[in-house]
């Protein structure tokens, strides 16, 4: 075992740093359009270099890299720790784009990837409805097609859409056939979301959050796209909508996030004078061999991914690990703030910087672990899916037609 | 032998309960939750025509057992109002013969519990009185025009606390440290925390497994899958053995049983922890639903976390019960 | 609440008091066959006094007394408190008795109540098969008529039959129409135990324990009953098996050995030095929550059972609350122990009296608070019941056949 | 970057599974049980013949991970003989340069390990040596004629331990206490019975999917069943990424990381307390069949008890992981 990256990647390390001590930060005193418009210049020299978006094809606007995990690891490193940014995120990269490459038209792809991959395009994902929970594939938005048979008009109720209020786009899934299987009768769709048929609405959190990086509800009021948006056949939008960007996911960037917040935890029960009670050591050093299984499995993942090897069943398990690990957090969060937990942290559930906050800030973290839960499809199919792909057990049969 | 609710304290907790579910209906809550309040009047002035506000007098023919399943009710309905430290009040009262217990019982006068070494109480704003107990300095009743009142943004927000600051010498003492009645209201604050927390808890279960029995996913109520199922099953398993736990503390404070500031203990630790694993469990058991501000269970777990914390975490009340047991 | 019983229960302890003290104990020299007639005489006069089988009719031998759970709960205590001996136990009191009361022939009744009644006959349960688990109703075990009609001829075999060395006699479920759906086609026989197409072998359990008390696995090899020993209809022995004794089944002496063993425990965490360890204190205070929960909730059961209520659903949550407190106590026991637990503990797994031993006892514990859980029918089932009986959930998909 | 066994650590595991499986089937394990023996020479004869014993000599090319490896599949098949401590006296031996490490090498001279302040140690009466590792004292080892051995019935039947008596200044000192090889050697210890306990996690885990994918009930195989499936999926949760704990511990011992000590003590604390929970997740798993002593998981149920206990419990090594970290 060796948890260095070798020599190669260390040069490849010391090129990334000349670039960046080239051409980041931006000056001290830039400001609005000038900052965006240095940022813009900057993403694209790192996208000449090979440093951003390698899965994405030259042609439209990526850098189109071989595969190669270590070389991306240094990368977020680097650019982590030169505070430089790093490619648009959310949906549009994680989702619309690796779909569009393997299933768009020619036309869906240069009318939508490269404006994605420069952040003009910020797509919702429209996938839940009201009530259909895990049960992905139960949609009832109704896509009709018009008269002429140009475009397709749509009607329903879309939920659970993150970054609602800033998205332009959505991805979504239809139902065009009432009257086909449950799987067989839907389409994948891409809309334009400024036309007065789309209304949306944030959803306000228990956490408290109603701002604008919330997830939102969309209305479908006779919504219309072109048919040409339809991505992949009409009815095989289920299979369509299961394409998922498999390019240099492995990090190990997500256990670090962990072992940050347990290093607070052990701040908090500094602060609150209770880290010499043997039963918060205890539970503290509890904890801590889950998180060190997280970080040092991720570490395993990473390798393996460099290697070319699978790493079996232990990456199916990540997700919901760090599920558990949050709610033991919590519980033990809650405990030590004691009375602060009267107060309600200022900025409740949102983002960004909201000033100086005592120990009541945990409440985030003590709601938000139940969210996490929620947001990224619910733990019990996560049992459902260590237990089926990882263990090989036989599906659950309320759930047979799933694929 | 007896030892379940009598047809008269069921009676009464219909009571309640069809009052608050009038009166504070989920709507009510909303609008609660939103404003700058920390006190309702309505609702308590609907609760206080029930006549509870005497039910710890001597001579109400009531006992500690009945505030609790009172409490139960405004724990289910996450009441807003200083129920218990009323409550206590007109029994520190009426037990000392000091101040004026018909203003506490009757509602006109609220009054508020402070918990010895504790820098918030509830509705403090509208608080008339604050009483102040404290297992080392005795029990004290203090006019709100002594007390500092800092309003802060409360994390519940169905009964929410203030920072208040009284100076050690306000108001009047109704029992010294060493009066056995101080140690009395003190167990009974934890009983009736336990109380509010039971209720709390079985209202979380319920909406959970009505939402499971309603809710369809793949063509079946959500109910019918075994691993919803049993995680249901268990919140039950937590909830309704332990009602029998604040049952019993209720009684023994009542009956003066010599194990009753354990028993007190004992529930506040265990009701307090079932709730918040309760409330926990009951928004996973919702999904994304459960996780909106819109369908309420957030003010559950607000309070499930807040009664955890006020009067002392399980924890401490733990170690007391570990040292009262003489381990 | 009042937890004394009243006068009148106090009135009727006095009168148990004084027929204890005229007739318990035997004289101390007294053994053998001496002891054996003394105590059947016992037994009978305790059931001329109505103390005794006061569930079970005076023609076959018991006191056939209205139901009063106080006066029951009052007899159990002073003889528990003489030490004297109550009713024969096991599966015949318990399950064959009621059976016969409420579906039996007469010849069936006189021929094996008052027997069972009298500790003549002691019966095994053949319910369980290999493989058959939780699923009762999938019983393989054959019977076939005689050529002339008068007998059955059994082929098959039962497991985890307890006290199945002692057993005279059997009451069994076999298969005997293969055709007919699968609860439709058992029929609920009585067999004699003692001929020749009847092996019976002691299972070994994990805890060490392969004594005379154990579980028997009993093999059926062209074994005969006659036909007059089936109980109800041939086909509907599912339903027949499902009766139950109800009779003053209410009792508060389940949660006493709970009490009883958490005492102990709190002895062991003194007599290894650990009582002051702040740990050990939170986790024995945590376990002690859910001890009395359980204890109260028995108060509450037996207090409605008393005044003719329902309890509700608590009723049918004592069992894996029972099972789960055993866990919790098993784990910190065997943080307890320490190095005691290399040791086997003399007898392990067994009953009575194995002389003096350490804190290694606590092996019988930690391992038999598992077999808890399995014997009396597995704890997920007692989730399904709890979620389906007591919450009004609907009923498993996979389990439908199952009432 | 390397953080995954190579081909062949892969290799070796296999080498040994496959040794183990043919010697040590349940029919051994089974005769062993029953027998009076606390030393199997066949077994030991064949595991000794790969070379395992002298993996943690200096010129091996091999280290403390590769004897995890081992120990991991030797946990997974129960396999008896004191593996853990010959592994480590021939560390001790190699490293100090006193006694006959050839011997030891090749198995031909058993030694056992005794941890500094146990009574007890795994094949006592078999053992030609015993190696006392211990942090306040140092690291010392003793001919076997000058222990005083007292068998007792162990309920750990696959790895029986006997109470051992050895008087103070017996034997040879290896290293005194201050000496960082004592520390070093104690380390050892942690993580090797951590690979112990995850084998023996992995092992009845596989062995309850085994079962749950075969065994049929209610016309399904069990493992259809929802809560059932989730239980397992538990079990491996619990196990599959602490794998990856034990890796890191011995990886940092290896090369002599900082926080290596912290590691060793955070992997056996984890590790133990993994097993218990899988173990007797695997009884209920199997319900009854996997209660009888013939089917056997009763072995590994025992030797979770023992591998937990021995060198110090769980509560105890993460008291010295949060020292370690200067909480």
């Amino acid at each position: 075992m060796d948890l260095s990256y070798g020599a190669a990647a260390e040069a490849f390390r010391a090129e990334v740093r000349a670039f960046l001590s080239l051409h980041w930060p931006p000056p001290s005193d830039m400001r609005g359009a000038d900052l965006k418009a240095f940022i813009r210049t900057f993403r694209a020299l790192a996208t000449g270099e090979g440093y951003l978006y390698r899965a994405i094809p030259k042609i439209y606007g990526g850098s189109e890299q071989p595969v190669d995990v270590i070389k991306a690891q240094v990368i977020r490193e680097e650019f982590a720790r030169a505070r430089a940014p790093m490619e648009v995120g959310g949906n549009g990269m994680n989702m619309t784009v690796p779909t569009l490459i393997e299933k768009g038209t020619e036309e869906q792809k240069e009318l939508f990837i490269q404006k994605t991959v420069e952040g003009d395009y910020i797509w919702g994902q429209g996938y839940s409805e009201p009530g259909s929970g895990s049960d992905l594939a139960s949609v009832r938005t109704k896509g009709e097609l018009s008269a002429d048979g140009t475009k397709w008009i749509i009607n329903g109720q879309k939920i659970w859409t993150s970054q609602g209020m800033q998205s332009t786009h959505m991805f979504m899934l239809v139902r065009t056939e009432p009257h086909a299987p449950k799987h067989d009768g839907i389409t994948y769709l891409l809309i334009d979301l400024d036309q007065p048929g789309v209304t949306r609405r944030p959803i306000r959190q228990m956490t408290g959050e109603k701002g604008d990086h919330t997830f939102c509800e969309f209305f479908f009021d006779n919504a219309e796209t072109p048919v040409s948006w339809q991505v992949g056949e009409r009815g095989q939008g289920w299979t369509v909508s299961r394409t998922t960007l498999k390019h240099e996911r492995a990090s190990i960037g997500g256990a670090d996030g962990l072992g940050k917040q347990f290093a607070k935890l052990v701040d908090l029960a500094k602060e609150v004078g209770r880290i010499d009670d043997p039963i918060v050591r205890d539970k503290l050093a509890q904890i801590e061999g889950s998180v060190l299984s997280h970080r040092y499995s991720s570490f395993r993942i990473f390798s393996c991914a460099a290697a070319g090897e699978d790493a079996g069943p232990v990456t199916l398990m990540m997700k919901l690990l760090l599920t558990e690990i949050g709610h033991e957090m919590a519980l033990l969060a809650q405990e030590l703030i004691g009375e602060h937990g009267f107060l309600e942290p200022a900025g409740a559930g949102g983002r960004g910087n909201r000033g100086r906050r005592g120990p009541e800030k945990w409440l985030d973290q003590i709601m938000g672990s139940l969210g996490n839960s929620i947001a990224g499809g619910a733990s019990n199919i996560q049992r459902n899916i260590i237990g089926e792909r990882g263990l090989g057990l036989p599906r659950d049969l309320a759930m047979g037609g799933e694929r | 032998m007896h030892f379940h609710l009598t047809e008269e304290q069921q009676a009464i907790q219909g009571a309640v309960r069809g009052t608050l579910a009038d009166i504070w209906p989920i709507e009510r809550i909303h609008a609660f939750a939103d404003g700058d309040e920390d006190f309702d009047r309505a609702s308590w002035d609907a609760l206080m025509a029930l006549g509870l506000g005497g039910m710890l007098t001597p001579g109400s023919g009531m006992g500690l057992l009945d505030a609790a399943l009172v409490c139960e009710v405004a724990g289910e309905a996450a009441a807003a109002g200083p129920l218990i430290g009323q409550l206590l009040a007109v029994a520190a009262v009426a037990a000392s013969g000091k101040g004026d217990a018909e203003a506490l019982v009757s509602g006109t006068q609220v009054a508020t519990l402070v918990h010895g070494g504790s820098d918030y109480a509830p509705s403090a704003r509208a608080a008339d009185l604050f009483l102040i107990v404290d297992r080392e300095k005795g029990v004290r009743l203090v006019p709100a025009a002594e007390a500092t009142i800092e309003p802060v943004k409360a994390a519940d927000r169905t009964r929410p606390m203030s920072k208040v600051a009284i100076p050690d010498n306000a108001g009047e003492t109704l029992f010294s440290a060493a009066d056995p009645m101080t140690a009395r209201l003190a167990d009974a604050a934890l009983v009736l925390v336990a109380a509010d927390a039971l209720g709390g808890a079985q209202k979380v279960t319920d909406m959970s497994v009505g939402y499971a029995r309603e809710r369809e996913q793949f063509g079946q109520p959500i109910g019918r899958f075994q691993a919803l199922k049993h995680q249901l099953a268990h919140m039950a398993l937590d909830v309704e053995p332990a009602r029998a736990l604040v049952w019993y503390a209720a009684y023994a404070w009542d009956a003066q049983l010599p194990d009753a500031p354990r028993a007190a203990a004992m529930a506040k630790a265990h009701l307090c922890d079932v709730y918040v694993r309760t409330t926990r469990a009951a928004v996973a058991a919702h999904g994304g639903i459960g996780y909106t501000w819109e369908y309420g269970l957030g003010y559950w777990f607000r309070r499930a976390m807040a009664d955890r914390a006020w009067l002392g975490s399980p924890a401490e009340h733990r170690a007391r019960a570990a040292t009262l047991a003489g381990w």
